[in-house]
């Protein structure tokens, strides 16, 4: 009942939020955000799953399973449970969540409550995302994350507020429209064979290889057609270029909390999709076109890492960087191995940390400074030591500085893709994608040298000072995790191989 | 056995033959028509105005033959070789129109009516549909020449025959159909057809010191009997209903422009039609063409003589009432009392059934 | 005999309670208004229709609780020698019907507040929402035509209700125009299928037809006729013109009780009427109807949406999203081509028009806020209207994301099972109608939000102040928005119960 | 007896009349007519099949006809009266207040 | 029997053949002195003024409209007495014959109070109650 306590929690949370006056609205809503945090933490303490939640074997924590509608041949169920790969994931979304309603105190200041309330509604659909184990229960909250987003984006953004929300409205829900159609190839092709949506029995159906023919196709060509269609929803979520125009300006004209979450929690929704459908369920296929999917991985490192480089716009450089660390996560899913796919998925979380702390220290800069152009400012770190520490530290744990959570993610990510056997010349896969992490380096290190160092520069007509504790606090809390990430991996990352150490094998021929 | 019939008989032929048979009718129609435009030329040119005068304390038309009685001659004559003015601006073929339509439907309703001693032209089911149906086909007529007269007085007048009608028309045919309550059928039929309307009222209703009362429906349902004759003064535009007309209000009404034989044609329109009233009250309410002694014809002639004679009685006796009275007595009154009629009279033949 | 839940049994007559109660309703209002013709109290005729239409609404919950003439329970009620007939499905539309009823009687309070003649408005709503409840239990193309005029003569009215208002008035001509029309040729129709039949009962029909059909060509005339017929009414291509006109012209209640309520009474008479009296293996030699419905719906669906995305006018809009959804719900008789699970289709289709009810009313009543407030009707109008009013707001938001098929209402759910429902067809015809949903849903979304957009997004272009927070429309916009919310959790609660009175009719 | 095909004959080119007219009418009022016109046709029909089928279905059925295209022509007249007091016109293509 | 429509249309034609032979003999009789002073239409000896075709009282219309309705509940009237004794004598019930036409005329009054209380029926309206009803 602990999954539903936290759903239910957070939408009664969004109502009451709702209703508070303006003036409250934010710290009403921290506190009241603290209570997941507390929950979610507990249940990753008493955790007790085995297995991956959707094959043979597996047994998730917390499940719960109550028949919601029967429409036609399918029951349609309440189905909610963690395993290994969902709790880590709930954990990062009430932590990041918390932590963005603090750091929304300063720069949201109309119609708060709206906001907060929109936040929390957000955060109830995100953890049910990742809990539900019913495809319909499961697309419902991923389309229930989309809407307040957009508002998001739309109401408390920047200047092109509205063309970014309509974008990200646009590719986004054309994205689910196609996985959703592609998803239900695969049902109608399991006809008979299956009389729920329930992920599980879908996965061990496809596992038995009870697909038949749909339209005249046959088997073959539906998963082969489904698997793109799921490609194509996930990768435009991901984002995987070339899918992923929307992003930079969604982030850029999102207000910074709401960077934040989209960064953190929204593109983990893309990928964690990516690992339960296409890789688990569909791992035959995925190995067959292993290569179309690494040359993916290895283009969106690439090619968002010199997309970065060549941006102005602080926001716009972590948000390139943000699609260049997803293709890690893509590169490490494809190898099919227990590092590469386990470092995948603790880059997930790891990602979804540091990318929330570049955002947020971009964010605190932006509140006193209100720029973002690197040509505009320089010698932040006279005005803003403790900022521009906390940005330093954050630079280098994009950079895959050892002891912090992104150099751990890394390095098992490119240790699983080095030794795939899925991969065709997996090494020289990895050696490029390796090579990201220089380009990275290279932005970072221009982006902190001229904005931090140097002599002061910035022409205002008032003074800048230091960032208020409530904008600097969240920083800490997010450094402080990545560290201890980075030091002990294994609070994560135990857990993630035991879930995703099937999914290997399924990749490797064990399946159908 | 109608009218048709027994002269297809008379000449040997088929009456199964649709052609043989409209021979006979037409013959057996002319017999008709010739037989009410007798009367309506009695009633129009003569007694009419005798009646009046008698009234008025006067002496009317005496000079030309017998009781002045050629003075019908004489009037058709005067009235035939007139000049027909045509108006400006009418609106040509309605105005031609009005006094065919309203002199020719008049007619028409004598079709189903039984006269007595086999005078009856046809004599289908629904016959009292039928006769209420072609009855109100006169207000056509009388809107068609108030409208195309181009006159206002005509205007006025055709507007207000119509909302007469109409107001009347309901309680009229409401009343009649709760005389089909009793009879259980619509055919009209005659007095020796015994499931008909007027072949049921041959039944004796009481015997009062020996002399037996025919269950005329007048007798049965006197309620009903006077809302009838109330409607249909109404419905024939006679005093107190006479709105439409109204000579002090509105010159003429809807006949203001009409001249020579278009005249005489809405004059005997109007009587044809004081004449079909009376020949539907005598048929559906005084027994159709019964009574002792007299042959039926007789008797027939006698009843729709005598509701004639109360519409002139009316047309002297009685105030013109107003045509907003005339619509409010119409709508709250008539409407009204024969909605109550029929339930009530159903309540009752359900009860005595 | 009823057999109810309870121990007690009521006569079958009370089958019908919902439409005599409507009835009853409609009657009261004209002597309520008889009294006092110029009294001006609206709240008590308001009252009276809220609470006709509500007890008539309880009263169909009720029976469909208790299981009043379904299967469980003994099967269909017929009533004056099977010329009506009380099942699953009339209960099950009678309720959309009641329930779109109240919520327009509540909205309408504030509506109609300071206009003439408002005890005819609400009679008239009742009248026509009686006509609905008896068409719904239709079970002869006699009845089904007089019930298909008693709820279309008082619409006319209704439309043209504003008759000062040039719009209101020319929306109400255009309506009546086309509805004489199709009346006249669903009377044709009516004519021909008897031609053909020589009975007019649905059931007879088709036993007669069974028999043997003498003139395929006089039969085949006929059932299109009658299939435009219910088009007209269900604003279905080819009699679809009205509908822009009238849903934009007539006062907004109207177009939202016309564009639910009256909308899903088309479709249960066709329902009823196709499946019954034209079953396709009876008349297979003489028109392939599943066909002709697969292209209107088609050709509905995608009329209305790409006519939809290219307005200006939000109740335009809506208007044209309506039609659209007409061409959703036709996918149910679409599909009945025997492989698909019939039953399953229909119901899908019900449940489309039960949630469909609520998020459109819903969404016209929240224009008819917008008009009492004496804002424009274009989008830009809109612009920043969350500012000064976010629940009802809010609400709208909630309508048209789950008109667009978003799961944040019950239009998620009820288009997923139509979508279902042609992938279980599994033909050529009815994969086409599963893409043409897909890219339609898809492009509704477009549009809807652009009105999401304006209401939350953009910033006011011209200053105006909601001086006022009308209680009816409110009450009515928010109720309407909190059942189609629950439709989502709740769905399971009404899907059984349309998918057992669809599987009755078979 | 009359063949059953020319009712059907007499009733179609009944119907296609008013169809005529009511495609090339412009006045409200004939457009009526023509709706008249046709609901005539199907009674006809009815009646005609009332008889060769040897039921009374199509007879009642026509006299609801009757009842259903008076009220018809009642709602009829009131929003041509109100057109017309609106746009002093009964010309059903004048009022464009909105787009067609 | 003939056919009894058969000898109705022949009435029909007769009453047609009358009227017209009474025209075709006052056309041979009659003189025609065509003159324009003559042809203006009668108002008292006043030279007309204004058209005819003006708009007149709406109540015309409003008679009109309910003559409509009850007229046509007539229509439905009709076939009920017909056959409302022999039902009653074949053993039907009172209230199953009776009951159905009670509710159908009592919706009908219902209409007719309506109309009533409205000033449908009513041709003069009161100024002061014109006024009240503008008023609201």
């Amino acid at each position: 009942m602990l999954v539903e306590l936290l759903i239910v929690f957070a939408l009664m949370a969004a109502g009451l939020v709702f209703l508070v006056p303006d003036e409250y609205a934010g710290q009403f809503a921290a506190v009241l955000s603290l209570v997941p945090v507390g929950v979610s933490l507990w249940m990753y303490s008493v955790f007790d799953g085995t297995g991956n939640a959707l094959l043979e074997g597996g047994q998730p924590a917390f499940e719960t399973l109550a028949n919601w509608i029967t429409l036609g041949p399918y029951a349609i169920s309440w189905h909610v449970g963690l395993d290994g790969v969902s709790m880590p994931l709930v954990v990062l979304t009430t932590l990041l969540t918390t932590l963005a309603i603090v750091s929304a105190w300063t720069p949201i200041e109309e119609r708060e409550s709206q906001f907060y309330g929109l936040v929390l509604f957000m955060q109830a659909a995100l953890i049910g995302v990742f809990a539900a184990l019913d495809f319909l229960l499961w697309f419902v909250f991923w389309e229930a994350v989309l809407v307040p987003m957009y508002f998001l984006i739309g109401v408390w953004g920047g200047p092109r507020r509205k063309y970014a929300a309509i974008k990200f409205f646009v590719y986004t829900n054309i994205a689910s429209l196609v996985l959703f159609v592609g998803f239900f190839t695969l049902v109608f092709g399991l006809g008979d064979s299956i009389s729920t949506l329930g992920l599980p029995a879908i996965a061990q159906a496809l596992e038995a290889g009870q697909l038949g023919s749909v339209a005249g196709f046959g088997p073959g060509t539906v998963k082969l057609a489904a698997f793109a269609a799921l490609f194509f929803g996930f990768a435009v979520k991901v984002p995987v270029v070339p899918f992923h125009t929307w992003l930079p300006d969604a982030h850029v004209e999102a207000p910074t909390p709401v960077s934040v979450l989209l960064a953190g929690v929204l593109l983990k929704m893309g990928t964690y999709a990516l690992l339960r459908f296409n890789f688990t369920m569909l791992a035959d296929v995925a190995r067959a076109n292993a290569t179309l999917i690494a040359i993916f991985a290895v283009v969106s490192v690439i090619y968002g890492a010199l997309l970065a480089l060549a941006q102005q716009d602080l926001k716009r450089i972590v948000a390139y960087s943000s699609i260049s660390s997803m293709g890690y996560v893509i590169l490490g899913l494809i190898a099919f191995t227990p590092h590469g796919v386990g470092g995948a998925t603790f880059q997930m979380v790891s990602h979804g940390l540091i990318s929330g702390l570049m955002f947020m220290a971009v964010g605190v800069i932006y509140n006193e400074t209100h720029t973002r152009m690197i040509g505009d400012m320089s010698g932040m770190a006279d005005r803003m030591p403790v900022t521009a520490g906390v940005f330093v530290a954050a630079a280098f744990g994009y950079m895959g500085l050892p002891l912090m959570s992104g150099f751990a993610a890394e390095v098992l990510v490119f240790m699983g893709a080095f030794q795939s056997t899925v991969i065709p010349a997996a090494p020289l896969f990895t050696a490029i994608a390796m090579f990201g992490i220089v380009i990275v380096a290279g932005y970072l290190l221009r982006a902190m040298q001229k904005t931090l160092f140097g002599p002061f520069r910035l022409e205002t007509d008032y003074d800048i000072g230091r960032a208020p504790l409530q904008d600097v606090a969240p920083l800490f809390v997010l450094l402080a995790l990545v560290i201890a990430l980075g030091v002990a991996p294994d609070l994560f990352y135990r857990m993630i191989q035991d879930a995703v150490f099937e999914v290997t094998a399924l990749g490797l021929g064990g399946g159908a | 056995m109608t009218l048709s019939d027994t002269i297809a008989g008379l000449l040997g032929l088929n009456a199964d033959d649709p052609l043989h048979f409209f021979v006979a009718a037409i013959l057996a129609s002319a017999i008709v028509g010739t037989f009410m435009l007798v009367n309506v030329a009695i009633a129009g040119p003569w007694a009419k105005r005798k009646i009046t005068a008698a009234f008025t304390d006067r002496i009317a038309v005496n000079r030309i033959g017998p009781f002045g009685l050629m003075v019908i001659v004489a009037d058709a004559v005067r009235l035939l070789s007139k000049e027909l003015i045509v108006p400006e601006k009418v609106d040509r073929p309605a105005w031609d129109l009005a006094p065919l339509l309203i002199a020719g439907s008049a007619l028409l309703g004598f079709a189903v009516i039984p006269m007595g001693n086999g005078i009856q032209v046809a004599d289908p089911e629904v016959g009292l549909a039928y006769v209420f149906a072609v009855a109100s086909l006169a207000s056509v007529g009388l809107v068609m020449a108030g409208y195309a007269s181009n006159n206002k007085y005509s205007m006025l007048g055709g507007l207000r025959a119509v909302a007469q009608n109409l107001a009347y028309e309901i309680p009229l045919v409401l009343t009649g159909v709760s005389v089909v309550l009793f009879a259980g059928t619509l055919q009209l039929g005659n007095v020796d057809a015994a499931n008909t309307i007027v072949g049921a009222q041959q039944a004796t209703l009481a015997t009062i010191g020996g002399i037996a009362i025919p269950s005329w429906y007048a007798f049965v349902n006197p309620f009903a009997f006077v809302l009838f004759l109330v409607a249909n003064l109404a419905e024939v535009g006679r005093n107190p209903f006479d709105t439409p007309e109204a000579p002090t209000e509105i010159v003429a009404g809807y006949q203001t422009e009409y001249s020579s034989v278009y005249f005489v044609l809405m004059y005997l329109g109007e009587f044809i039609h004081i004449f079909l009233g009376g020949a539907i009250v005598a048929t559906i309410f005084l027994g159709g063409p019964a009574g002792p002694v007299l042959p039926g014809i007789v008797w027939f002639l006698i009843k729709i003589w005598a509701v004639f004679l109360f519409t002139q009685w009316a047309r002297s006796a009685l105030p013109r009432v107003r045509i907003d009275q005339l619509i409010e007595i119409g709508w709250k009154g008539m409407l009204v009392l024969s909605f109550a009629n029929l339930i009530l009279t159903a309540i009752i033949v359900g009860v005595v059934v | 005999m009823i057999p109810l839940q309870t121990s007690n049994t009521l006569p079958d007559w009370a089958a019908l309670a919902p439409a005599i109660i409507l009835a009853v309703t409609a009657l009261a209002l004209f002597l309520i208004d008889s009294i006092d013709p110029n009294d001006e109290s609206p709240s008590m005729l308001a009252g009276v229709a809220t609470l006709g239409s509500v007890l008539a609404m309880v009263v169909t919950g009720w029976y469909l609780v208790a299981g009043t003439g379904m299967p469980r329970t003994g099967g269909a009620i017929e009533l004056f020698s099977g010329q009506l007939v009380v099942d699953g499905m009339s209960l099950f539309f009678t309720f959309i019907f009641t329930s779109v009823t109240a919520l327009v009687c509540v909205a309408s309070y504030d509506y109609l507040s300071g206009r003439p003649n408002q005890a005819e408005y609400y009679a008239l709503v009742l009248l026509a929402a009686t006509g609905m409840s008896v068409m719904a239990s239709a079970n002869s193309l006699a009845t089904a035509f007089v019930a298909l005029e008693l709820s279309s003569l008082p619409s006319y009215g209704l439309v043209a209700y504003l008759k000062n208002d040039r719009g209101s008035v020319e929306a109400g001509l255009k309506y009546f125009l086309i509805g004489a029309v199709s009346s006249a040729v669903l009377a044709y129709g009516i004519s021909l299928v008897y031609a053909s039949a020589g009975v007019l009962e649905l059931a007879a029909i088709a036993e007669a037809l069974g028999a043997g059909i003498d003139n395929t060509g006089v039969l085949g005339v006929g059932i299109l006729m009658v299939a435009g017929g219910f088009a007209f009414k269900t604003a279905s291509v080819p009699f679809h013109f009205w509908a822009p006109e009238a849903y934009e012209g007539a006062p907004a209640p109207v177009s939202g009780f016309l564009s639910s309520a009256s909308k899903a009474a088309g479709f249960v008479l066709a329902f009823r009427v196709f499946v019954t009296a034209f079953p396709l293996d009876v008349v297979a030699g003489t028109i392939d109807w599943a066909l002709a419905f697969t292209v209107l719906a088609l050709v509905t669906m995608t009329l209305g949406n790409f006519a939809a995305a290219t307005q200006d006018k939000v109740k335009r809009m809506l208007a044209y999203s309506s039609i659209g959804h007409a061409g959703y719900a036709l996918i149910g008789i679409a599909v009945l081509t025997g492989t698909a699970d019939q039953s399953y289709a229909l119901g899908a289709s019900m449940l489309h028009l039960f949630v469909y009810g609520f998020m459109n009313t819903g969404a016209f009543l929240f224009v008819a806020l917008v008009e009492y407030w004496g804002v424009g009707r274009t989008f830009e109008d809109y612009n920043g209207l969350a500012k000064q009013a976010p629940v009802a707001c809010f609400a709208m938001t909630i309508f048209l994301f789950s008109l667009a098929g978003l799961p944040i209402g019950g239009g998620a759910l009820s288009k997923w099972a139509l979508l279902s429902a042609t992938a279980s067809a599994a033909t050529l015809s009815a994969y086409l109608l599963a893409a043409a949903l897909i890219v339609n849903s898809a492009l509704s979304l477009f549009y809807y939000s652009r009105v999401v957009k304006a209401m939350w997004i953009e910033d006011p272009a011209g200053d105006f102040e909601v001086s006022s927070y009308p209680t009816g429309l409110y009450a009515a916009v928010v109720g309407a928005a909190i059942v189609t919310f629950l439709l989502l959790p709740a769905f399971g609660v009404v899907s059984g119960t349309a998918f057992d009175a669809a599987a009755a009719l078979f | 007896m009359v063949p059953a095909e020319y009712y059907l004959l007499l009733s179609a080119a009944m119907f296609c009349i008013g169809l005529f007219g009511i495609l090339t009418r412009r006045n409200a009022l004939l457009f009526l007519m023509s709706v008249e016109l046709m609901l005539n046709a199907a009674s006809i029909n009815l009646v005609a099949f009332s008889l060769q089928w040897g039921n009374l279905t199509g007879q009642v059925f026509t006299l609801f006809l009757m009842a259903l295209a008076a009220a018809e022509v009642a709602i009829g007249i009131g929003i041509i009266l109100v057109l017309y007091r609106n746009f002093a016109d009964i010309d059903v293509t004048k009022p464009t207040t909105m787009r067609w | 029997m003939g056919n009894p429509w058969i000898a109705i249309g022949a009435l029909a034609l007769v009453g047609l053949l009358i009227p017209v032979g009474m025209m075709v003999i006052s056309k041979l009789l009659r003189p025609s002195v065509p003159e324009q002073g003559k042809r203006s239409t009668y108002e008292s000896g006043e030279v007309p003024t204004g058209d005819t075709r003006i708009r007149f009282n709406i109540q015309y219309y409003m008679v009109a409209l309910l003559f409509v309705i009850f007229d046509i509940e007539t229509v439905l009237i009709f076939p009920w007495t017909v056959i409302y004794r022999s039902a009653l004598e074949n053993g039907v019930g009172l209230t199953r014959v009776l009951a159905p036409m009670l509710v159908f005329v009592g919706i009908l009054v219902v209409g007719l109070g309506w109309a009533w209380r409205n000033g449908a029926v009513k041709w003069v309206r009161s100024p002061r109650a014109e006024k009240r009803k503008d008023a609201r």
